[in-house]
């Protein structure tokens, strides 16, 4: 797209999303939000970032082929539910591990559920680009 | 053989299977004394217990009678076979459908278990069929084999239905334990039906008319198939059920009527057709024909006479049928043709075959001494013994025998001791010892039993009668001489008709052409039938499978409204009036923006007015989301409608305008999306009366941050209480990327990142 | 007294809203149209949220109201550009006061 | 720490007569442009809707919608529009301006 | 440099989406930004003297806001009475403004003070294309913009340059 | 121990991406056999719990019923998994030979094998919602796996499946939601042991015919069959079997899991509509059968007519017609998914699927001709091969419960499809080529060949294995038929002995 | 209230299925976002209306403080959403491969699959 308007917003944009998506993923376990918000938005930069700029641009720019992203994000979160038997538990069952709890916090969660989450994310992330680059390479 | 120069002959694959059948038939033979003494030889395999099915096996007279005939034919039938076809590419083949055919006639005749009578009833079906189109590169071959297949298989599957029936009212599949209950079946409501599907299965098997065309165009497998199969034993099936079951459903007047008049009809038809044939073989099948016939004729009585005479008559004409079979056999094979006008003269080049047809021909003819005099005398006394109007079937049965007096002259005697008057496609010369083997044994056998009848009476007649009748009591003496009676009488007439015939066939046959292009014919009736078909399926798909996209689905939503509606109707599943009274006025004004974004979408011919009205509904849709509380689902709504109009507006760039020329105004279709729309909200108004279980949330909120550590208890579903779901979901989101990148890169020639 | 701030920004927010889309009806032709839809209703819209920032107080969410407000202003005017860009080139003829009153672009 | 209900009604009815108007456009057209300023209009009016929401609930949960659609809503604004022009880039012989 | 900037920038945008500055949204932040920035690198952009321009962005702020307020009386005008009060055209302003950063500024802000809307940028980046709604005076109009806005812009945003 | 439930589910997927990050090289294709040999291993452990304990249910996520998601495996179910491993392992082996490296490239074995885990998890979820998402699983992948390689017909087969096909997906979620609000759960144990409870049980009755109508879209019956013989016979011939063998089963499998867990209400009504459309089934799809000449559309309309013998099963629910339906189900994917595969060999071999331009395998390829003689012979319904006993029974039941004309029909379409199967035979077989030329098996390169013939062996060696030892498969199938007609065992494996 | 939705569920399926039917498959598509919308609005409504409580646990508190919206249902509606935009996606690029290779939006003139018998021999 030949907009240097669109182009140079996009700078700003794309970032702003990025940072915005991860922001949504992390906090979706308390808050609105989530892997699957978190991913549309994140996705969203890039989808800027490739009508402004091109695919190519944008392909270069995510340097991991969105594909692969996508089926990582399946493999994370399979690992994650797959993750409790090692605790004896069955499948997707959550492992909760708490750092520096306090009196009135529980501290800091890790989570496989937040494992999950992010991979959701990567799947949402990756496939909706590898979408809209394929189809965007079209026209 | 000629045919095949470089094949090796007489080898292990063709010997096998004679060694085998001689083994079976000592084996049976073994069994014989004891039989004859009223022993029972049972074998149980326990095969489906749950459903009463077992391979279990039964040794009677009945059993033994065509378990010899089956073996002792077979042997004389595959040591000709290594002869015949030896060498042939496909033989080993060959004797393996041929050799697996006859283990199934054996299994078939001493099962003991209905369904496991049917399993091998079935097997020889389809060993037939590969029989049959042993000469598959032929459009004629592949046509006999189908219609071979297809005929007896109808025919099967009535007799399944038929069987299952049997063994339901009976109460076991066991026909021990059937046959014992035969005045129970015979009152029971479903003994007709039964009777018939069994009927049905057993006249297709043993080509009783209607069903008899098949049985001439399966001539067109090798000679031996024809002699084995088609005279000696698997046509014989459907006899033996008739027998096997004749203890239990015979004696009732439809029982007599049916089995009676058909096999008359049949013998009567089948002979008159014979002599109509010029192609020996040809007519040979048809007094196969005529012989199945009289066969069932018999089996609709219950007289002492009718069953010696059926026992004896299945003898007789095996060994008879058998031979002549395979003489034609040779016949063929020697001098390239089967024509019966052609052929003559040959007595001087094949003796050995010449004697051995002649043998056979006078037992067929029903000439004293042979077992077909007797066999043919007994059928006069087994008919006249009939309780009512016995004479309009010993008419009838006097016709066939004539014919078949003379047919037996055209066929058997004929060719051989006649002057030669035209030319034969290749010089005449004695066929190879293996093949001579057969039909010289099996004529001797009818000679020689014809003399001395009585081992055939006590090991095979006496006890066939008595699995027949119960007991020996009844049976009758085989005697060549019975002194001056009615069947004597009438064996003189048919022989002075026979001859007569014989005469007169040429004319004859010229008539019978005649008179046969004019009756209606099964077998194009057949081809017919195929058409027929073919033409109702091609028919139907059209009407179905259209090929027009717009059709399915239009039935398809036809059906969704019809199922939906209908069932409302039928059960009176509707809603009272609806309660707008809460509704408040923000809702109404999204409902109404929902609402015409949705009407635009549909009515617009405008793409990017379909693409901003979809956007208007997404925008609505979410707005309900706000409103009731959603915000995570809002916000994914919004997001995924933003995409979707980014997809959209890309795909657009390439894609055509909506409508070429004029508008999309299609009032049908509108009259059902509405029926749709209203069927659907009429639906979910009923589903909105009920009160609703809050059970799940209930317990998800309670839980959501005390056990999963989250206060956003929509992501806490999402990610775990029901993170199989979201698991799911996700593979399905990957693998919609994968297929559309796929989709989109197959062919596309455009590279790959 | 920052319910009446609070409230006196929401109803102006949302009469701006309002006449935006007043304007989108009535103004002649699209670039027109855009004035109204990209700076009215953009105003329109950070009014009544900064309506809500003063209304809620809690530091958290002003700073979440200045975020919104702040992404409306960049992103409104680069959609403006696109679409403007686009009906000039799509050759769409600019109403002006000279052209007849009521027949705008078509 | 409540408005007064009758201030928030009022906002929304105002903010839905602008949604509203803006559909009518969106519904007349006539050109590609207008139907997408249209839509993006509504777009920005949901932003100030998911503010009202929030306040009517006392819920800040909404902002966070509103947060998203004022960077996610333009795209679609941008994607309609560059639509609109390389349509007609595709087509030229073809009159695009009256839609299609 | 102009990573720094980023970086610092991004960092502070995601502290703020948690809703306040601890040392731990602030940390993870700058983690998370250089990451971003990383993966954008194609992307280069924000100029390195940007705390020394804090004067001239403040002014630029409150002059926009003012204009925007102001000048929206005149759409409104024209939205309400029944005449169509504009006499628009669209014209061409040359741009002196050279920044990617400064293009952006400039056009956003015509576009949202009504009256004026950024259509395009040429692509020698030299002319702004206008839709001006009261364009009785085109010279005029472009005058005010360039001495007003722009002005503003480059002092903001490119204030070391000549 | 949930593990041996869950287990089945997992491997597919994590086959799946493996095998696509590792696309690049051949590994992934090896790692798609692998995986399904643990597939299988894992499936026949699955069915050696159930075979001890009846029916084995576990709580994903450990959240208790009906509030978590529930995986249950009753007999049923264990068979069903157990016959889609040996399926998929056996087209995954299949595969190797059948699937170029552009395909695997573009994420064949990821497709395949998410295709696989969606088929496992419709069949161990005991939830409604989980079963639409594996219902999703499948249906994407196997839009993927349609239209992969692109050609002209992939994509107009394409367009007529996914536009079919998503109508009963739209269906089926409108479905649950109104379950939802009329029950407020999800888990099938909770909604059955909720409905008797809803005052209005005509409506129920609307939502059954509901789901049977999205249902009979997927498992293809009268008249909502047209998607499949418009597709079926365009992809890859490995596509196509485990298609032919699966993806209809799981639809039938569906109405079997409702019918008779679910919807048990209303029986006269749902089940006598079931019964005519079984019938209708039968009938339109043997014809469609016979007016065709390439032997993937006649097998494909086979499909839909051998889904009416299943339904006719569910439909009389008699305990010896849910046998014949569960015998069915397990005999026809077997053999169905076999006769594509040989289809693929056919092709290879002949140069087509058209019968009008093929033949001469009957002389040239005698291996081929019985590897195709059994399971199409079984098909037909011949004794004694596995496809015997399915007919048989299913006849049985129907003249037991004296449903006279069912009965009929289901012989005579029996008749039918021997027809069509000696067309095939006929032509492909027995007739010369019309090129003269003699097919051959050995002009497909050693190793394609092996990969070929392998799976299409395996499974003709099962078919004979049903079909002469049918007697520990028809008991199975009677505890299996008997956990159907009376789910309280599987009730109180989900919902707990107290629910009762 | 949710009468109301009912009544627009059922102009959206209405509308959709119209789409649907239409000769040119772009329309199909447009028609299946519309049902989708329905689909998910159904489950939403099925779970019941609940305005202005969204189910969020705040802070310090251990459960939702008063009747909120019924969280389930809008997990499942999320879910679907997503599910069918994977499918919309999909059926979008099959559309769009549809007319690259076939020329046409107009199924009745794609035969490729199931030729005209005319076609065919
Ligand atoms: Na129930
Ligand atoms: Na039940």
């Amino acid at each position: 797209m030949n907009s240097i308007i669109l182009r140079v917003g996009t700078r700003y944009l794309a970032g702003i999303l990025i940072v915005f998506s991860l922001y949504m993923l992390i906090r979706g376990h308390n808050e609105p939000g989530g892997g699957f918000i978190g991913g549309l938005i994140g996705s969203t930069g890039f989808v800027l970032y490739a009508i402004a700029c091109g695919t190519e641009d944008a392909r270069n720019a995510l340097k991991i082929m969105p594909q692969n992203i996508a089926v990582a994000g399946l493999g994370i979160a399979l690992l994650a539910g797959i993750a409790a038997a090692l605790f004896g538990d069955p499948l997707f069952t959550g492992q909760w591990l708490f750092i520096n709890p306090t009196e009135d916090s529980k501290g800091l969660p890790l989570s496989t559920v937040l494992v999950f989450d992010i991979g959701v994310y990567l799947v949402v992330f990756g496939s909706i680009l590898s979408i809209v680059f394929a189809m965007e390479e079209e026209i | 053989m000629a045919e095949y120069p470089d094949a090796p002959r007489n080898n292990l694959v063709g010997l096998a299977p004679v060694a085998l059948s001689l083994g079976l038939f000592a084996f049976f033979l073994g069994q014989a004394g004891g039989v004859a003494n009223g022993e029972t030889l049972r074998i149980v395999w326990e095969w489906v217990p749950s459903l009463g099915i077992s391979i279990s096996f039964l040794l009677d007279g009945l059993s033994l009678t065509f378990a010899l005939l089956i073996s002792g034919i077979g042997a004389m039938v595959f040591l000709y076979s290594n002869t015949y076809l030896g060498g042939h590419p496909q033989f080993a083949r060959f004797v393996l459908f041929l050799a697996s055919f006859m283990l199934a006639m054996l299994g078939l005749v001493l099962a003991d278990n209905l369904i496991a009578l049917f399993v091998f009833w079935e097997l020889t079906t389809i060993t037939s069929y590969l029989l049959i189109g042993f000469g598959h590169d032929t459009t004629k071959g592949r046509r006999s084999a189908l219609q071979a297949l297809f005929v007896t298989g109808a025919g099967a599957l009535a007799l399944l239905a038929g069987m299952i029936l049997l063994g339901f009212t009976a109460g076991s599949f066991e026909l021990s334990e059937i046959l014992a209950k035969g005045d129970e079946l015979k009152a029971h409501a479903l003994y007709l039906p039964i009777l018939i599907l069994i009927l049905a299965g057993t006249f297709t098997k043993s080509a009783q008319f209607p069903f008899h065309f098949w049985l001439p165009n399966a001539m067109a497998a090798p000679t031996p198939v024809s002699a084995f199969l088609h005279s000696a034993t698997m046509v014989k099936a459907g006899v033996y059920l008739m027998a096997r079951l004749h203890p239990a459903m015979s004696g009732t007047e439809v029982w007599f009527w049916t089995l009676t008049i058909a096999g008359a009809f049949t013998a009567v038809f089948a002979s008159v057709l014979a002599l109509r044939q010029t192609d020996l073989k040809q007519a040979l099948a048809y007094t196969t024909l005529m012989a199945l016939g009289t066969l069932t004729l018999f089996l609709g009585q219950t007289s002492g006479y009718a069953m010696t005479a059926f026992a004896t008559f299945l003898i007789v004409h095996s060994l008879y049928k058998a031979a002549l079979f395979l003489i034609v056999g040779c016949i063929d094979h020697s001098t390239g043709t089967r024509e019966a006008d052609i052929l003559a003269g040959l007595g001087r080049a094949m003796p050995v075959t010449a004697v051995a047809a002649a043998l056979a021909a006078l037992s067929m003819a029903g000439f004293p001494p042979f077992l077909g005099f007797i066999g043919k005398e007994l059928k006069y006394a087994g008919i006249l013994a009939i309780g009512s109007e016995p004479f309009i079937f010993a008419l009838a049965l006097l016709l066939a025998n004539a014919l078949m007096f003379a047919i037996a002259g055209i066929v058997a005697l004929r060719p051989f001791w006649t002057r030669r008057t035209a030319d034969l496609p290749r010089e005449p010369h004695e066929a190879p010892w293996p093949m001579l083997m057969g039909p010289v044994i099996l004529a001797c056998l009818g000679a020689y039993f014809g003399i001395n009848p009585d081992p055939l009476q006590t090991v095979l007649v006496d006890p066939t009668v008595a699995s027949l009748l119960g007991s020996t009591e009844d049976a009758k003496e085989l005697k060549l001489w019975a002194g001056v009676n009615m069947p004597l009488i009438l064996s003189i007439v048919t022989v002075a008709l026979g001859i007569a015939i014989y005469i007169g066939h040429r004319p004859l046959r010229a008539f019978l052409a005649r008179a046969d292009a004019a009756a209606p014919n099964f077998d194009v009736g057949w081809d017919k039938f195929l058409v027929g078909l073919k033409a109702l399926a091609a028919w139907q798909t059209r009407v179905i499978q259209t090929g027009r996209l717009r059709t399915y689905i239009a039935v398809t939503f036809a059906t969704v409204f019809i199922a939906i509606a209908g069932t409302m109707i039928a059960r009176n599943a509707w809603p009272g009036l609806p309660d707008f009274s809460e509704a408040t006025w923000p809702v109404a004004a999204i409902a109404l923006l929902i609402s015409g974004g949705a009407v635009m979408t549909a009515l617009t011919s405008s793409r990017i007015t379909a693409m901003a009205a979809l956007g208007v509904v997404g925008i609505g849709v979410a707005l309900v989301f706000i409103v009731f509380s959603a915000p995570d689902v809002a916000i994914t709504q919004l997001l995924v409608e933003t995409l979707v109009v980014v997809l959209v507006a890309v795909a657009l760039l390439r894609l055509p305008l909506l409508d070429r020329g004029g508008r999309d105004h299609r009032p049908k279709d509108a009259v059902l999306a509405i029926g749709l729309g209203a069927i659907t909200t009429a639906v979910l108004l009923a589903v909105l009366e009920t009160p609703l279980d809050r059970r799940l949330t209930d317990y998800f909120e309670v839980t959501s941050w005390p056990e999963a550590f989250g206060r956003n208890i929509v992501n806490v579903i999402l990610v775990d209480f029901r993170a199989l779901d979201t698991f799911g979901e996700i593979a399905v989101v990957v693998i919609a990327a994968l297929s559309a990148y796929a989709l989109l890169r197959t062919t596309s020639g455009k590279k790959d990142p | 007294m920052s319910d009446v701030i609070a409230s006196a920004l929401i109803l102006l927010g949302s009469a701006l809203t309002a006449a935006a889309g007043i304007g989108i009806m009535r103004l002649p032709d699209v670039f027109i149209r855009m004035h109204a839809a990209t700076k009215v209703g953009t105003l329109g819209s950070g009014l009544i949220l900064a309506g809500a920032a003063v209304h809620f107080g809690d530091p958290g969410i002003v700073l979440r109201c200045v975020l919104i407000i702040f992404f409306l202003l960049l992103t409104a005017p680069i959609g403006a550009h696109m679409i403007g860009r686009a009906a000039l080139r799509l050759g769409i003829p600019v109403w002006t006061s000279k052209s007849k009153p009521d027949d705008p672009a078509t | 720490m409540t408005l007064p209900a009758i201030v928030l009604l009022i906002s929304l009815a105002l903010v839905f007569v602008g949604v509203g108007l803006s559909f009518i456009r969106l519904a007349l057209g006539p050109t590609m442009p207008d139907r997408v300023v249209a839509l993006d209009k509504m777009t920005v009016s949901i932003v100030a809707f998911c503010g009202l929401a929030a306040m009517f609930s006392g819920d800040p949960a909404f902002l966070d919608v509103a947060l998203v659609l004022a960077l996610v809503g333009f795209l679609a604004t941008v994607a309609l529009a560059r639509f609109a022009e390389r349509a007609v880039a595709r087509r030229k012989q073809a009159k695009e301006t009256e839609d299609e | 440099m102009n990573t720094l900037v980023a970086n610092i920038f991004l960092a502070i945008i995601w502290a703020l989406f948690f809703g306040g500055f601890t040392w731990l949204t602030v940390l993870s932040g700058l983690v998370v930004g250089y990451g971003i920035l990383w993966l954008l690198q194609p992307l280069k952009g924000a100029r390195s003297t940007y705390f020394k321009r804090v004067w001239y962005w403040a002014k630029l702020i409150v002059l926009f806001l003012y204009e925007l307020i102001v000048s929206s009386f005149q759409v409104l005008k024209d939205i309400v009475t029944p005449q169509h009060l504009s006499n628009p055209a669209i014209i061409d302003m040359p741009l002196d403004v050279k920044t990617d950063t400064g293009i952006l500024l400039v056009t956003n802000l015509i576009s949202l003070t009504p009256g004026t809307l950024s259509i395009d940028v040429s692509e020698d980046r030299k002319t702004l294309q206008l839709h001006v709604m009261f364009a009785d005076d085109p010279e005029a109009v472009c005058r005010q913009l360039k001495n007003g806005m722009e002005r503003w812009v480059i002092d903001a945003v490119e204030g070391d340059e000549p | 121990m949930t593990w041996v439930l869950a287990t089945p589910l997992v491997l597919p997927f994590l086959t799946a991406v493996f095998a696509f990050l590792t696309r690049y090289g051949r590994t992934g294709r090896w790692i798609s056999v692998v995986g399904n040999i643990f597939l299988l291993i894992a499936a026949i452990v699955l069915m050696a719990r159930v075979l001890g304990a009846g029916v084995i249910a576990g709580q994903m996520g450990s959240w208790p019923a009906p509030f978590g998601i529930t995986l249950v495996a009753d007999y049923l179910s264990a068979v069903m998994v157990v016959i889609t491993a040996i399926t998929a392992l056996a087209v995954s082996i299949y595969a190797l030979g059948d699937i170029n490296e552009r395909k695997e490239y573009l994420g064949y074995h990821a497709l395949f094998n998410v295709l696989i885990g969606g088929v496992v998890g419709a069949f161990l979820t005991g939830d409604l919602f989980n079963l639409y998402v594996w219902f999703e699983v499948m249906l994407i992948s196997s839009f993927g796996l349609l239209v992969l390689g692109g050609t002209k017909a992939q994509v107009d087969g394409g367009v007529r499946y996914v536009t079919l096909n998503l109508i009963s997906t739209i269906l089926f979620l409108t479905g649950i939601g109104l379950l939802y609000g009329m029950t407020g759960t999800l888990n099938m144990a909770d909604i059955a042991h909720s409905l008797p409870s809803v005052e209005n049980q005509g409506l129920v009755t609307v939502i059954a015919i509901m789901f049977m109508v999205a249902f009979g879209v997927k498992a293809a019956v009268f008249p909502l069959f047209f998607w499949l013989p418009a597709s079926y016979h365009t992809p890859a011939f490995s596509v196509s079997a485990v298609f032919a063998g699966l993806l209809t089963k799981v639809g039938v499998y569906a109405l079997i899991r409702m019918f008779t867990l679910v919807f048990d209400h209303d029986i006269g009504f749902t089940h006598t509509i079931l019964l005519w459309v079984a019938g209708f089934t039968m009938v339109t799809g043997v014809l469609g059968a016979a007016a065709q000449n390439d032997i993937r559309k006649i097998l494909s309309f086979h499909i839909v007519s051998q889904i009416g013998y299943m339904i006719m099963g569910l439909a009389l629910l008699t305990p010896l017609a849910m046998v014949g339906a569960v015998f069915y189900l397990v005999h026809h994917i077997i053999v169905k998914a076999n006769l594509f595969l040989i289809a693929g060999v056919i092709e290879r071999s002949t140069g087509s699927t058209d019968l009008a331009k093929i033949g001469g395998l009957y002389k040239s390829a005698p291996l081929l001709a019985v590897l195709f003689f059994i399971p199409a012979f079984s098909l037909a319904g011949f004794p004694p091969l596995s496809g015997f006993w399915a007919k048989y029974v299913l006849v049985a039941a129907a003249l037991e419960d004296s449903s006279w004309i069912i009965a009929a029909v289901a012989l005579i379409v029996g008749l039918l499809t021997i027809f069509s199967m000696t067309k095939i035979w006929a032509e492909a077989f027995w007739k010369a080529h019309p090129d003269g030329t003699d097919p051959v098996l050995t002009s497909i390169d050693p190793d394609t060949r092996k990969a070929l013939l392998y799976p299409i062996a395996g499974l003709a060696a099962l078919t004979l294995i049903i079909g002469f030892f049918p007697h520990s498969f028809v008991v199975f199938a009677e505890t299996a038929a008997a956990q159907l007609l009376d789910p309280s065992a599987y009730m109180a494996a989900v919902l707990g002995e107290d629910a009762q | 209230m949710e009468a109301l939705l009912a009544l627009t569920i059922g102009v959206l399926v209405a509308t959709a299925v119209y789409l649907m039917l239409a000769r040119n498959v772009l329309r199909f598509i447009f028609g299946l976002v519309l049902i989708s919308n329905a689909a998910n609005l159904t489950i939403f409504v099925g779970g019941r209306l609940t305005p202005g409580a969204p189910p969020l646990i705040p802070l310090g508190a251990e459960a939702p403080v008063g009747d909120v919206a019924n969280a389930l249902p809008q997990a499942l509606v999320l879910t679907a959403i997503v599910i069918g935009f994977g499918l919309f996606a999909f059926a979008l690029v099959l559309m769009f491969r549809a007319y690259s290779s076939l020329g046409t939006l107009y199924p009745d003139e794609m035969r490729a699959a199931e030729p005209r018998e005319t076609d065919a021999e």
